[in-house]
């Protein structure tokens, strides 16, 4: 969900830094950066109402190329970070980015977690299946037994599936997207973040100098004919919505749908909007149920203190409560 | 409030956890309090839902208390396992109630009395020419001057429940009806126990019909069995005293951070810090002067780790933010912890120290994490450590929290021992008047459209404390990281540049140590000017006034230097007061004197003598004055360690 | 996978300890205990070949209850501590039993990569949706909305699918037990136990203290005329085997049907083997192929000093490699 | 090995990370290594994997050094940034090589140069009437005595290709090239760099010939060149030297264990522990003495949490088991680490120490984290924390510790700093004759078919140490918590047994602080007499022992008493050593004087003056013994920040 400028129009300069990138030649995460800062921008969102919120990896740097507020955060933290930032201030767009090996093995229980709340915001995986920061080691998207580049052995441990993840921990919005197909991500990076709810997008990212295996030119299919691996959900009768009020059979019907999809691997690999389930209230809701107020100020910008520093916080309430002084015999 | 021996009465009740041992000492403090008489609780108990032991001292007494009494003056118990686990601890004079059903049990058959005790009492007791069962026991107290009184409760509920009430729903007024039988013996009038079952029943009438009946069978049955007036103590009401509240220690430190402003907070569960947080979700909606309302946003997270980076995440937008664990919680907010400071975040941590390490003790109390929080972290990065010493000082100290973190742009770490925590106690209504709320250095957004970042966050200045934008305000856009940057927080491995953010964050460090008013740091209590002083932090507090009490009855002058700020040490303040202590006594409830420790470490001064407790239970002014007598009369070890296998 | 005892019979006395029980009368732990003391004796085990690992809950208590090594661990960590139990003395049989808070919450980034190794072992998790021992806060099982005794407010966050989690995440067999149908979950423990690969076994586990809504009553429908909630896979036309060599399609097949089961919930609960995937090497075959003497001494069992002391270690190649002293002009 | 101005030659090589910047050095130390000299090597570079700048330093001499030179020798460039970043450490008389391509570049066109460093650096040249461009940082060489030698590299690179190379595969060659100018510059032998580039490049002969071509190019561009001879250093083969091996830190502890029969290990990845657990999967299969092979199990786990767990599970087993990391993941690690110290396993935890805190320069040094080591944890258990002062020790403590972990039966840290890991130097091949393996009392296991435990695991003893069953052992039955237990291990809250308990494990300590013999301790170096005394502790004694030399050459006796174990902190030893102290000089590579606050806490002396540096690179002899000078001669402050915008 986003909170457009009502001021001035803006364009992706809006969002650029002038900051050397270090990332290597020919890295998937450049096509990552140049999508989120044309998405930003076609989404009119005002740089500063916007929090970029990074991972530890190459990946968790991108923030650093982006004009609006950036936030590196811990390795593996970057989602309950996050959290804090958007339920703290909802009127921030808050996009998450990070790595395969930041989300899937250390972050991996947040993953999971944050399924569960549905927060209305963005995350984007730089799946490129091995830890670059860390010079090419296996990440958990790396299939079992492949031996990229800088393994001294074949991967022993078996791939996490992040789309099925995704859908088993609660994300409303699942989508997938190839680094170097810019026009589409931007699309579901605009989808991704307009979402009212948690939206995750893993992005196939090839990393040329540690993941020798999946390329660029095995996602093309260089090695068959130049019959490309990756291919478009939008060009196939694939519907991801989920609608408001779908009963059960639906919902699972629909779900069914999305295993089939996120199971392919290999020979076709699909892209775009996997799942879209408006079925499922946000957590902001949920606490704007709990407490009204949370609607009208948000923790981030609710008075608490009067001109002279005196507390607003009236606690007599409370007090009294607990009051043990009363007249013998009185009433409580 | 009187009593033939001592001006306070230390009441005592236990059972099986579940079985309502809670609500028999809320019914007998609230009997207490109704009239006008002041309250110190504690509670111990298992980790564990239903059936370990778990009891409750209420201490009252007509003037204010800081601890409890490890003597018991009336034991209230309605089965076996309370009743040899503490018949030991009731003093001459005292009275013990028991269930006739359980005069004679082995004590090899009592479920969960630990095999130790078993033994141990068993010893005990074959001393005594005593066979190991409860009479023996029971024939122990009396030959100790205990007075025993065993009563049918099984005959009382049945009456209770007569014709009209199932038998069970009778059996669920035993606490209240043990209560009353302890305030019949001490001569306390009924009408206050009705008041606290209003008060702790609220609305439902049907209960608290039941509970009246059940009182005045009690009294009815203490009339008609025992010799009234046998018992040596009574409990006497006074009238006129100052409003006061009953309140434990998780409540007051909510209270203060709602005091405070708090508007986030997270948590995973954990004891002793979860009720802390439960307390605020239930109370998550909060009445505002200016005639509003304010939310307060209560997340349970999935782990610590998240806990305190999504409460960090909340600071970044300006909101006040907090998190609340204890031990091992502690130990997963390590890394959070060292990215809040060098991202200059203002992050409040509230840290229940409980039994260590790992799970160690969960339920029971210890001050062992003093090193770690002042130390925790790879690196170097400012933080403040404040200790509480009691409830109130936990209220206050709650609110202030965030003050300094916002002041200083750093993390605070609110350390409290389980101690605290199971404390209730009466006290004067919180000051929420006196709390100032100060937000330290923010951003103010220039007027106009096309203010753009990147704002120089952190800026180096010579106080160290750089002008904080919030996320969301124009303008103020900057990276945060936990790499080392440049003053717009871009990661930067520059080595001058390393070294003037580096050194810039030490900076505020030594500003807090400058600014802070001594009176902050520590307090001096007993005789000011008095060479023999006790230093000592955190809840021994309470221990340690009631045992000046004692030595200057004594004719022993003595002081004690209360560390309330822990980090940045107050060496300059402290090490003044400190050359003319001798001796110079630090206690503290661990093994290896962290405080000690810490205190040479910054000081260069050793201790004379040091007093620690780690059983997991708290001090008692009894065995703390008997350790500082042997310090004064000149034969105790330079290091004393107070036990007390029954408790 | 097991091994058995070779000299004497074993029963579920072997496996009993005299040493009081604290958990609340009727609670659903009780039955879980008693079938895995039985579904140990029946497999034939020696108590002494048998790690119990124990996560932090009300259930991390049940080793206390098993005459068998013991692991007591920390909150959350139980995986990575029979893990390494498991991988250091494969001879030994390694079940780890951890509540749903432990798994689902502070636990979930283990569980998912616990999942990508396939580990010759078993983990139980009873599921009662909330967090027993620190006196009822919900678990990530317990749905969205629902408002258990102990509860302020209503949950605010969404229901994780375990089964779907264990299914993502890599789990080679799966299943779900009722804490009250002892005798079915002996079978399903023997089941679990034997599958040469991790087993996930789900156990559906009444907390009559703290959940009052999916009760003992509940799972049996006593609200609907006594008609259960749960019923076993078992009674219906359900396999759930993967054989070895399966093609990609029959495997896509038996994951959906997996996940058409675990989304089940409310009217119908299904229990029993869900699945069973004999297509996917164990961890410890890995690191057999990578280092054949793994299987011919495992790390707890090779010897590494002589009986001087004298380390075992031959690294005169290492060194050799790294050595820097030869004859100007000769060979390296 | 000479060189007209000092004993020791210093050349450095620098670029973007993978221009191959990395192998230049290596091939130049492989040359000079091949000509019997002695090698210390120190690698600085960025976090980041391809285009941020990277430098080596090569310092070679006829005898063993022990740390880098802040002075350069020969500065061997290939493109603007390396020139522009080092040209001002290059010392008179030295030599600068570089691109004749670069000879003219501004210097705010240089892609990562920091901003600081550009404006710096303008300053310096503005004084200098110089302009802000590599011109101008040339001519401040020339005009400080340093000879500059401009290549046209891609002439010798056109000529290599020929007609039948790509030229790409020629460009490839650049490192090699510039090594051979250097060398040729030297005056050493081309011969030797052959010898290095078949070492280096194994059997692939089209490379190896490929470089050799390289080399006699180069040789023969120099010969045209320049006027030879014109350097005054030379580098000279030596011969008849003890066998060397040319060895890093990161292998050199992953060697120690194996030597020590580690069997299992994991790792998440991270800079820099990361290389030794990938040097021990790559060499996994250990050949035995007894003709047989071990495996290793190496397993790269999904976080640290789990890393420590898994590794404390192997533990239990009775498998030599480690974890390896650096800040970070030791701040995961933390509450693995006290369930370890409560169950008593002897458990390995290597952990590097590099630029903190947080995220912090990761691939920078510091020693931020030793307060955090001995106090990392909630509550109180015993752990052991060794420090390694270089490579050889590195290897040495790698091994002991785990006789210390299973001695003591308790997590020992092995703390390392980045600096190490990050030294590559010729060593005698480690003595793994001299490591015995003691794996303290473990639990053997009757005959006969029907033991049953449990076993009592934790029997109280006096030594605080008990026998140990590993799991799967028969008859030793028990159990495993980290909450506090009863001798077998099933879960107390008895007050009595939680302090016998406490207690006993505390005693393991007191018994290793007896135990240990002093020289394992810490270790005097120079005057051992000496009133002058230099406390310190890991890498920091590389850059003393070299001081101490030139303070001895300056007529100034002082000592260095390196400490090596610093938990339990030898106390007794230290302390009388410590009484003739005068000055008393603590250095350590932090901001805060971490060692020193140690010292006083446990001895109660404070230093009279604390030497640091945290800019995140290595002290070197030079700048060090300025700053003892100035003590020696009373002109210090009590904090002396060693600094060097350079580097
Ligand atoms: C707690 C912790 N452990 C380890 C690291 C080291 N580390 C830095 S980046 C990284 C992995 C990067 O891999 P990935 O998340 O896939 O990102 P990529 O570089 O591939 O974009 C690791 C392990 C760290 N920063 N923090
Ligand atoms: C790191 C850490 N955080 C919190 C706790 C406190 N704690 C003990 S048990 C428990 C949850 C138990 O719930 P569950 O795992 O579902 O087990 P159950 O009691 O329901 O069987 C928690 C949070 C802890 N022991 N360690
Ligand atoms: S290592 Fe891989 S992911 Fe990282 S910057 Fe280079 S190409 Fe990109
Ligand atoms: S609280 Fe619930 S899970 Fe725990 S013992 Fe009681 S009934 Fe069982
Ligand atoms: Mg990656
Ligand atoms: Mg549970």
């Amino acid at each position: 969900m986003a909170v457009k400028s009502e001021t001035r129009r803006i364009t992706a300069k809006d969002y650029r830094v002038d900051q050397p990138i270090d990332w290597c030649p020919g890295c998937g995460d450049f096509g990552i950066l140049s999508a989120l800062q044309q998405a930003l921008a076609r989404l009119g969102l005002e740089p500063h109402r916007v929090a970029i919120v990074g991972g530890i990896g190459c990946s968790g740097k991108s923030q650093y190329h982006i004009g609006a507020y950036g936030v590196h955060t811990l390795h593996g933290r970057l989602l309950p970070y996050a959290t804090g930032i958007k339920l703290a201030n909802p009127e921030l767009t808050v996009v998450a980015v990070g790595g395969d090996g930041d989300g899937m093995a250390i972050g991996a229980g947040h993953f999971v977690n944050a399924g569960r709340r549905n927060v209305n915001m963005t995350y984007i995986l730089f799946n490129n299946e091995v830890y670059g920061l860390t010079k090419g080691q296996a990440s958990p998207t790396l299939p079992l037994g492949l031996q990229t580049k800088s393994l001294p052995e074949p991967n022993a441990q078996g791939r996490v599936n992040s789309l099925m993840l995704a859908l088993s921990a609660g994300f409303t919005w699942i989508g997938r997207g190839y680094a170097f197909n810019v026009r589409q991500l931007v699309g579901l990076m605009q989808k991704a973040i307009e979402h009212p709810g948690l939206a995750y997008l893993d992005v196939l990212q090839p990393c040329p100098t540690y993941n020798n295996l999946h390329n660029k030119d095995w996602y093309a299919g260089k090695d068959r004919g130049d019959r490309p691996r990756v291919y478009a959900l939008d060009d196939e009768d694939y519907d991801p919505v989920i609608a408001e009020g779908a009963d059960e059979e639906t919902v699972v019907a629909k779900m069914g749908q999305v295993i089939g999809k996120a199971m392919e691997w290999g020979d076709r690999i699909a892209t775009g909007v996997f799942l879209e389930n408006r079925n499922v209230s946000t957590f902001e809701e949920r606490l704007g149920s709990r407490s009204p107020s949370y609607h009208k100020h948000a923790p981030a910008l609710r008075p608490i203190a009067d001109a002279e520093g005196r507390s607003l916080a009236d606690l007599s309430d409370l007090f009294a409560q607990t009051s043990v002084t009363r007249k013998p015999g009185g009433e409580a | 409030m009187s009593s033939e021996q001592t001006d306070s009465l230390a009441w005592r009740v236990g059972g099986p956890q579940g079985s309502g041992v809670d609500t028999a000492a809320r019914i007998f403090a609230g009997a207490a309090a109704a009239g006008g008489l002041h309250i110190f609780g504690r509670r111990e108990y298992y980790s564990n839902i239903m059936g370990r032991h778990s009891y409750y001292d209420v201490r009252v007494a007509g003037r204010p208390m800081t601890c409890h009494s490890s003597v018991v003056h009336v034991l209230t118990t309605f089965e076996e396992e309370t009743l040899v686990r503490h018949a030991i601890s009731t003093g001459e004079g005292g009275a013990i109630i028991h269930d006739v059903e359980s005069s004679d049990v082995r004590l090899d058959r009592i479920t969960f009395l630990d095999e130790r005790v078993v033994k141990d009492l068993t010893a005990y007791l074959g001393e005594r020419d005593l066979p190991p069962t409860t009479a023996g026991v029971l024939e122990d107290a009396r030959r100790r001057g205990v007075e025993v009184f065993p009563v049918a409760y099984d005959q009382i509920t049945e009456t209770l429940a007569g014709d009209i009430l199932f038998k069970p729903r009778a059996d669920r007024a035993l606490n209240t009806i043990a209560v009353a039988v302890s305030c019949a013996l001490l001569g306390y009038e009924p009408e206050y126990l009705a008041d606290a079952l209003k008060w702790i029943f609220g609305g439902r009438q049907e209960i608290i019909d039941l509970n009246v009946k059940a009182v005045e069978l009690a009294y009815g049955y203490v009339k008609d069995e025992f010799d009234h007036g046998r018992l040596l103590h009574r409990m006497r009401p006074v009238h006129g005293t100052e409003p006061m509240i009953l309140v434990g220690g998780n409540e007051a430190v909510a209270m203060g951070k709602m005091a405070a402003g708090l508007t986030f907070q997270t948590y995973y569960p954990i004891s002793p810090a979860t009720d802390e947080s439960v307390y605020l979700e239930a109370h998550a909606t909060v009445p505002l002067k200016n005639g509003g309302e304010g939310a307060i946003v209560v997340v349970q997270t999935e782990d610590e780790l998240a806990a305190v980076t999504m409460a960090t995440g909340a600071a970044l937008t300006g909101a006040r933010s907090a998190t609340a664990t204890a031990g091992p919680g502690l130990s997963l907010m390590v890394e959070g912890l060292g990215w809040a400071g060098m991202n200059e975040v203002p992050l409040v941590v509230t840290a229940y120290q409980r039994g260590s390490p790992s799970t160690g003790v969960p339920t029971r109390t210890e001050q062992g994490d003093l090193l770690f929080a002042i130390h925790a972290g790879h690196g170097e990065f400012p933080r403040l450590v404040l200790a509480s010493g009691d409830v109130t000082e936990a209220f206050l100290d709650a609110a202030q929290a965030f003050n300094y973190a916002e002041r200083y742009q750093t993390p605070v770490i609110h350390l409290l021992d389980q101690t605290i925590a199971r404390t209730t106690q009466t006290v004067p209504p919180f000051d929420v008047g006196s709390i100032r709320i100060e937000r330290g250095d923010v951003y103010v957004p220039p007027e106009g459209d096309d203010v753009r970042g990147p704002y120089p966050r952190f800026a180096v200045t010579e106080s160290g404390v750089s002008t904080r934008p919030l996320l969301g305000q124009r303008g103020g856009t900057h990276w945060l990281t936990g790499a080392e940057h440049t003053e717009a927080g871009q990661v930067t491995e520059d080595p001058v540049i390393r070294e003037q953010q580096l050194e810039k964050r030490a900076r505020k460090l030594a500003l807090a140590a400058r600014e802070i008013p001594a009176e902050h740091k520590l307090a001096v209590y007993g005789e000011p000017q008095a060479a023999f002083t006790i230093v000592s932090w955190g809840s021994n507090k309470g221990a340690i006034l009631e045992a000046l009490e004692r030595m200057s009855a004594a004719g022993i002058d003595a002081r004690l230097i209360q560390v309330r700020l822990l980090w940045p040490f107050p060496r300059e303040e402290l090490a003044p007061i400190l050359e003319a202590a001798r001796p110079l006594v630090v206690v503290e409830s661990n093994h290896s004197g962290q405080f000690a420790q810490l205190l040479c470490g910054q000081t260069a001064r050793q201790c004379d003598h040091l007093v620690v407790k780690y059983n997991g239970r708290p001090m008692t002014c009894g065995e703390l004055t008997r350790a500082l007598l042997d310090i004064h009369r000149g034969t105790a070890e330079e290091r004393i360690v107070l036990r007390n296998p029954y408790e």
